[in-house]
């Protein structure tokens, strides 16, 4: 595991809203090819912990290296901290891929412009290169066809697919999955979850936020589970699932099922 | 009772013919030509504020029975409407900053742009001699707007009646900017035969009694004590 | 005013031609035809021709003024609906002030003010007498475009900041997810979202702006409306100018509806 | 001349003679006469042509369309034009007809019709808004009680499509105070008419149209505070909060 | 049986929208005192056949008899009946409480509005009486505290309470609901359907279009399965739901099961 290179390294996380201290020092880190779960309770902070990887929410501490590359903070007037260089910020932004919870297409655009949108606007890449590459990303989660149809006419399913394409087509070093599949109905999470599978059996490095237990036993690499502020435990799926050790997480994984 | 008649007057004001005050009556020489021709024809005379530039159609649509508004008798009018005698006579004037001399005349107004009232025989007048020979005519809804237009220097010169512009020569703000140009070249067919109370067609009565009241307060001296009021010349011309 | 009401007020919709034809309907438009042949026929039309040209150039400033203060307006209006999103508290109860002035007095009276009040008071500065705008701000119609670009830019303004407003967040934070600056992420986002929202919209509040702008003819802007108007104080026709007058402006509402369906279409949306 | 003491001169304002305050608050008296009845008429317009419009013949409905339409598309300023000399012409003209001979329309009864004409084709289209969005059901429910079609307009369908109209008519009224200022034009010496005769005689414009404004201004913000009121009042059993 | 006054008889009821022939002769009489529960899969008429008995919905053909005064019909231009008298459909339909699926309360009125505006607005009880009328209803079912709130304030199930205190308050001979519990969520389902039962007990005529099948069998005095706009088959519930003898209400209560 130490031979790959580290794709993303968080140190001593914290983060609060006001009074509640959501994140209490959590450090995490993934290397190449790793596909890390998070898994834990509602309200757990880990939504908070994704967005803070980035920097969507300004963590309170801590910090966050991205290939090797550490996100210059400085202090903000408040207690609190803020990236000393906005275009740093932006540019490390373009190597992660986010996948939301609601998807948030661009409801404006077509598939097509969701997908190039970032590659031409952000990564500065040609117009005719990034429709190439994304129509290649688009057949590959199966919505060619739908290429020039705007979001609001998809279903839930195919508008998450959507959005892992156009995730994907910033060719990012990692990608941040935040419950992708938790708005979609039941029918709907098959066909996603199969898109993430056949990405993590490429070996990219993912990092994903989810609440399909069984999903995340198959296809992670690694699961962390989080509970009031701090990983509780970690492991390789098989240990963890296998052989809870915390009381917590045993009673998690017995609600869950 | 008395027969009611209403009197359109042009709803901006003319000074010093017809102008509201600040109590919302009217003043000036109009009114009190008014106020005598309705008692000597025994009318119960009712004014009417109405826009200068609908004040035709407002008279053949029955909104209001006679024109009281310094309307020239012109044969255009003449289709559309009935006049009575004329009441006053007075030129054209045009009037202009006091820092630039030209004369009321196609060649002095050339390249300038002139400001007029729209539907008076100025506008037509402007339009048939100056037009033509290179003046820009811009016409105004009201004669003040022109007035003042001229004052704020957007225009370069007014043609109007020549008593309402020595009137206006008189205010501070008129004062202040313009002097008289001079009268313009008389020409009767567009300038008309003088000044009288617009009617209906076909009202002859009102128009008798009318002309009768006309002449009878020219005769026995009640206009000339009201013109005195207002003008040391004879408003009522040759 | 709220979406809804523009809507009521401005004519946005034309009828469909989707059965079109019914019994009833042959019958009301022969009364029609009857009546435009009447109208036609026994009313004075024979100025007409005498004034076409005029006419056509009226109904070019008007649409010019149309154009312009649209275009104007609503370039005003996107940063007076975003600071009122987002903008710091003095700016957003300027942008809210002017919106509530703007609105809640008379457009005439807003033209008659900044025509014989403001412009009257120019002169009176050698200063600006004479420098290089003079000969602009001696002419009526930079007054007309300033008050209807205002006036746009307010009811617009007002319209703006709700669609700013509810684009959804979660696009928004898409944006920056992807590295996006600020302003790319206002430029190819936030504000085409918004615009896109606010189209409906936009299509009434435009339709409302052609109804405005005939006013500008009070204060010397010669538009279709002053063309009319010369025409009936040239003629001493009441009726019939004004009729023409109305088809005219029938006819230019029908087509700035046949152009917004146009745009709306090229993006479509689901549902209502 | 460019002296600014002399700009502002506030004994213009002043409600006696030789102030101007007092004939400008009674040109806003006669905009408020005007803006009221017009309104209330409209009103009468409206609510008889959206019942036209959703309940009547096809006849009824195609003449309501072009009614609308005409209206909806025609500037205000040429609509009062038509109206006032064409509309009251016909009015006249229908009156001898009927034997009644030529009736003496005061100048503001004819602002009313204008603004009133004007403001039924807005009506219309708001009422009939929100006439469609009472929940069919709560219509058919008074149906299936037994209730006359005149009640169930007068007791279910007029007090529930309030909290949907509210909104359009509070805007509806707003429009009406600032279309009578467009009366000006045919001479009426409502607010706007009187601010020029005031500005035109004393020079003053900035002043007097300043004053109209605030004038203006204070009509519409005392509005939105009633209509705050009356919004409340009536969308007491909605669940949505007051915007 | 037979003792007992006819309190709703309708002869061969036909309706067909367009070229949908929904209700293909129908009859079925109703004394005082029966309950009817009305079965059927969905499309199958049920809610037709109810608005036909208040000619919500105008029958093609037939006849609808409602404490013996037969309802006047002659032919509109099109092939179909209306209502010879419009004034005695308005009257027969104050002796018929109807109660909604989607309860269709006023929502501009509160509870007690709602409750005496039939009677007083149509059957011109005073004021008082029907006021204290009303608060006997509300509080038999229940809702004498929420009388002054608005609807949209009340649960679903409240608010079916309020709407069948609404249809009661008109003294009705017969009751009419329609699929009264289907727009509930299943947890106030019971308390609906407690009154409903109770009103039963009391031998209240009642007819009621329901999916729910338990409640039938328990409450109802008579069932009858529509199926294809014909009954199919009918009769005590016991023997209905005991031992079906049609091929389709076997396969339909099967279904249901
Ligand atoms: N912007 C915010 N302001 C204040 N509190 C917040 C904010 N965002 C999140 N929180 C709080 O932080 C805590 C953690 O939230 P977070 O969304 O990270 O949880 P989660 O583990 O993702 O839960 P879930 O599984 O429900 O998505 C919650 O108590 C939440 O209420
Ligand atoms: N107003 C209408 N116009 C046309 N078709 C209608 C109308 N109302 C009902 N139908 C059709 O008549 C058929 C019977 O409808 P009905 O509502 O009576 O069924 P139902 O037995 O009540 O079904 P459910 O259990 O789903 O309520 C359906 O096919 C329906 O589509
Ligand atoms: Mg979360
Ligand atoms: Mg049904």
């Amino acid at each position: 595991m130490t031979e790959r290179a580290e794709a993303i390294a968080v140190r001593d996380l914290h983060k609060r809203f006001g009074p509640l201290d959501v994140l209490k020092g959590v450090s995490l880190t993934a290397h190449e090819g790793d596909v890390i779960a998070i898994i834990g309770g509602s309200g757990s902070g880990k939504s908070t912990f994704l967005r803070c990887i980035n920097m969507l929410e300004l963590p309170t501490a801590g910090s966050v290296t991205i290939h090797g590359e550490t996100i210059a903070m400085k202090k903000d007037g408040h207690g609190g901290m803020m990236p000393a260089d906005r275009r740093q910020v932006q540019r490390l932004r373009s190597r992660l891929g986010m996948v939301f919870q609601s998807f948030n297409l661009w409801q404006h655009m077509t598939i097509l412009e969701n997908v190039i949108e970032a590659p031409v606007h952000v990564l500065g890449v040609k117009k005719d290169e990034a429709i190439d590459r994304a129509e290649t990303l688009l057949r590959r989660v199966g919505l060619y066809e739908k290429r020039d149809a705007y979001p609001a006419f998809l279903s839930g399913g195919q508008q998450q697919r959507a959005a892992i394409a156009r995730a994907l087509a910033i060719q990012p070093h990692v990608m941040l999955f935040d419950e992708p599949t938790s708005a979609l109905d039941p029918e709907l999470v098959g066909e996603v979850l199969s898109v993430i599978g056949d990405l993590a059996k490429e070996k990219r490095t993912m990092i994903l936020v989810t609440h399909e237990m069984k999903f995340a036993r198959n296809v992670a690499s690694h699961v962390v589970f989080l509970a009031n502020g701090l990983i509780e435990e970690q492991g390789p799926p098989d240990e963890l699932f296998g052989s809870p050790k915390s009381e917590r997480l045993k009673k998690f994984i017995s609600s869950i099922h | 009772a008395a027969q009611q008649v209403r009197v359109g007057f042009a709803a901006e004001p003319y000074p010093p013919f017809t102008s509201p005050d600040a109590s919302g009556n009217w003043e000036g020489w109009e009114v009190e030509f008014m106020k005598a021709i309705c008692a000597e024809a025994k009318l119960d005379c009712v004014v009417t504020p109405v826009a200068w530039d609908g004040i035709i159609p407002a008279l053949t649509s029955n909104k209001i029975d006679m024109i009281i508004g310094s309307m020239s008798i012109t044969a255009e009018r003449q289709q559309t409407i009935d006049f009575s005698d004329k009441y006053y006579n007075s030129l054209p004037g045009v009037i202009g900053p006091k820092d630039v001399t030209f004369d009321p005349t196609p060649e002095g107004l050339a390249g300038k742009t002139l400001g007029v009232q729209v539907a008076t025989i100025h506008q037509v007048y402007a339009n048939k001699y100056f037009a033509p020979a290179g003046t820009t005519v811009k016409e105004y809804q009201t004669q003040d707007e022109a007035n003042n237009d001229l004052a704020a220097g957007r225009i370069d010169a007014v043609q109007a009646d020549s008593v309402a512009m020595l009137e206006f020569l008189k205010s501070e703000q008129g004062a202040a900017c313009c002097d008289m140009k001079g009268m313009v070249k008389d020409d009767p067919e567009v300038l008309g035969l003088g000044v009288g109370v617009g009617l209906r067609k076909g009202e002859t009565e009102l128009k008798d009694k009318i002309n009768a009241a006309i002449k009878a307060i020219r005769e026995n001296g009640t206009y000339e004590t009201f013109s005195k009021q207002y003008f040391d010349f004879d408003i009522y011309g040759g | 005013m709220s979406d809804e009401t523009v809507a009521a007020m401005a004519l946005t919709e034309l009828p469909t031609r989707k059965s079109f034809f019914k019994p009833h309907r042959i019958v009301l438009m022969a009364i029609a035809a009857i009546l435009v042949f009447c109208i036609v026929w026994f009313m004075r039309w024979d100025w007409v021709p005498k004034y076409s040209g005029r006419l056509a150039y009226g109904v070019g400033v008007t649409l010019l003024m149309l154009f312009v203060t649209s275009v104007l307006g609503f370039l005003l209006a996107v940063p007076i609906g975003l600071v009122q999103v987002t903008g710091p508290w003095p700016l957003k109860l300027l942008a809210r002030s002017f919106c509530t002035v703007i609105r809640g007095t008379p457009l005439l009276l807003q033209l008659w003010l900044l025509y014989y009040g403001l412009g009257s008071l120019f002169p009176q500065f050698p200063e600006i007498r004479n420098s290089f705008l003079w000969p602009y701000l001696r002419e009526a119609w930079p007054y007309g475009v300033a008050a209807l670009t205002l006036s746009f830019a307010a009811y617009e303004g007002e319209v703006m900041r709700g669609a700013f407003a509810g684009v959804p967040a979660g696009e928004l934070e898409a944006a920056r997810a992807y590295g996006m600056s600020r302003f790319t992420a206002f430029r190819r986002i936030w504000l085409p979202r918004a615009v896109h929202r606010a189209l409906p919209t936009l299509n009434g509040e435009t339709v409302l702006q052609l109804k405005a702008t005939p006013l500008v003819a009070t204060i010397t802007v010669i538009d279709v409306y002053a063309v009319i108007s010369k025409v009936r104080q040239e003629t001493y026709i009441t009726y019939e100018p004004l009729l023409l007058l109305a088809l005219i402006y029938l006819c230019l509402t029908a087509i700035l509806v046949v152009a917004f369906r146009y745009f709306e279409r090229r993006i479509p949306t689901r549902g209502a | 001349m460019a002296d600014a003491g002399s700009l502002i001169n506030w004994s213009l304002l002043a409600l006696e003679p030789p102030g101007w305050g007092g004939v400008m608050l009674a040109g806003l008296w006669q905009s408020l006469q005007i803006a009221v009845g017009g309104y209330g008429l409209g009103l009468i317009l409206g609510t008889g042509g959206a019942m036209g419009k959703l309940y009547g013949g096809p006849v009824a409905k195609d003449l309501l369309e072009v009614y609308t339409t005409l209206v909806r598309a025609v500037p205000e300023l040429v609509l009062i034009l038509i109206l006032y000399y064409a509309g009251t012409d016909v009015l006249n003209q229908l009156s001898a007809l009927v034997g009644f001979g030529p009736v003496d329309i005061s100048g503001l009864a004819a602002g009313i019709f204008v603004i009133g004409v004007v403001q039924g084709a807005y009506s219309t289209e708001v009422l009939r808004g929100a006439i469609k969005a009472v929940p069919a059901g709560q219509i058919e429910a008074a149906r299936a009680y037994g209730m006359s079609p005149v009640q169930i307009m007068r007791r279910i369908t007029l007090p529930a499509m309030l909290p949907h109209a509210i909104p359009g008519l509070s805007n509806l009224w707003l429009i009406a105070t600032k279309d009578t200022a467009l009366l000006a034009v045919v001479g009426f010496s409502e607010l706007t008419l009187v601010t020029r005769q005031a500005a035109g005689s004393t020079k003053a414009y900035l002043l007097f149209f300043c004053a109209a404004g605030v004038l203006y201004l204070m009509i519409t913000l005392v509005s939105n505070v009633l209509i705050g009121f009356i919004e409340r009042h009536y969308r007491r059993g909605m669940v949505e909060p007051v915007r």
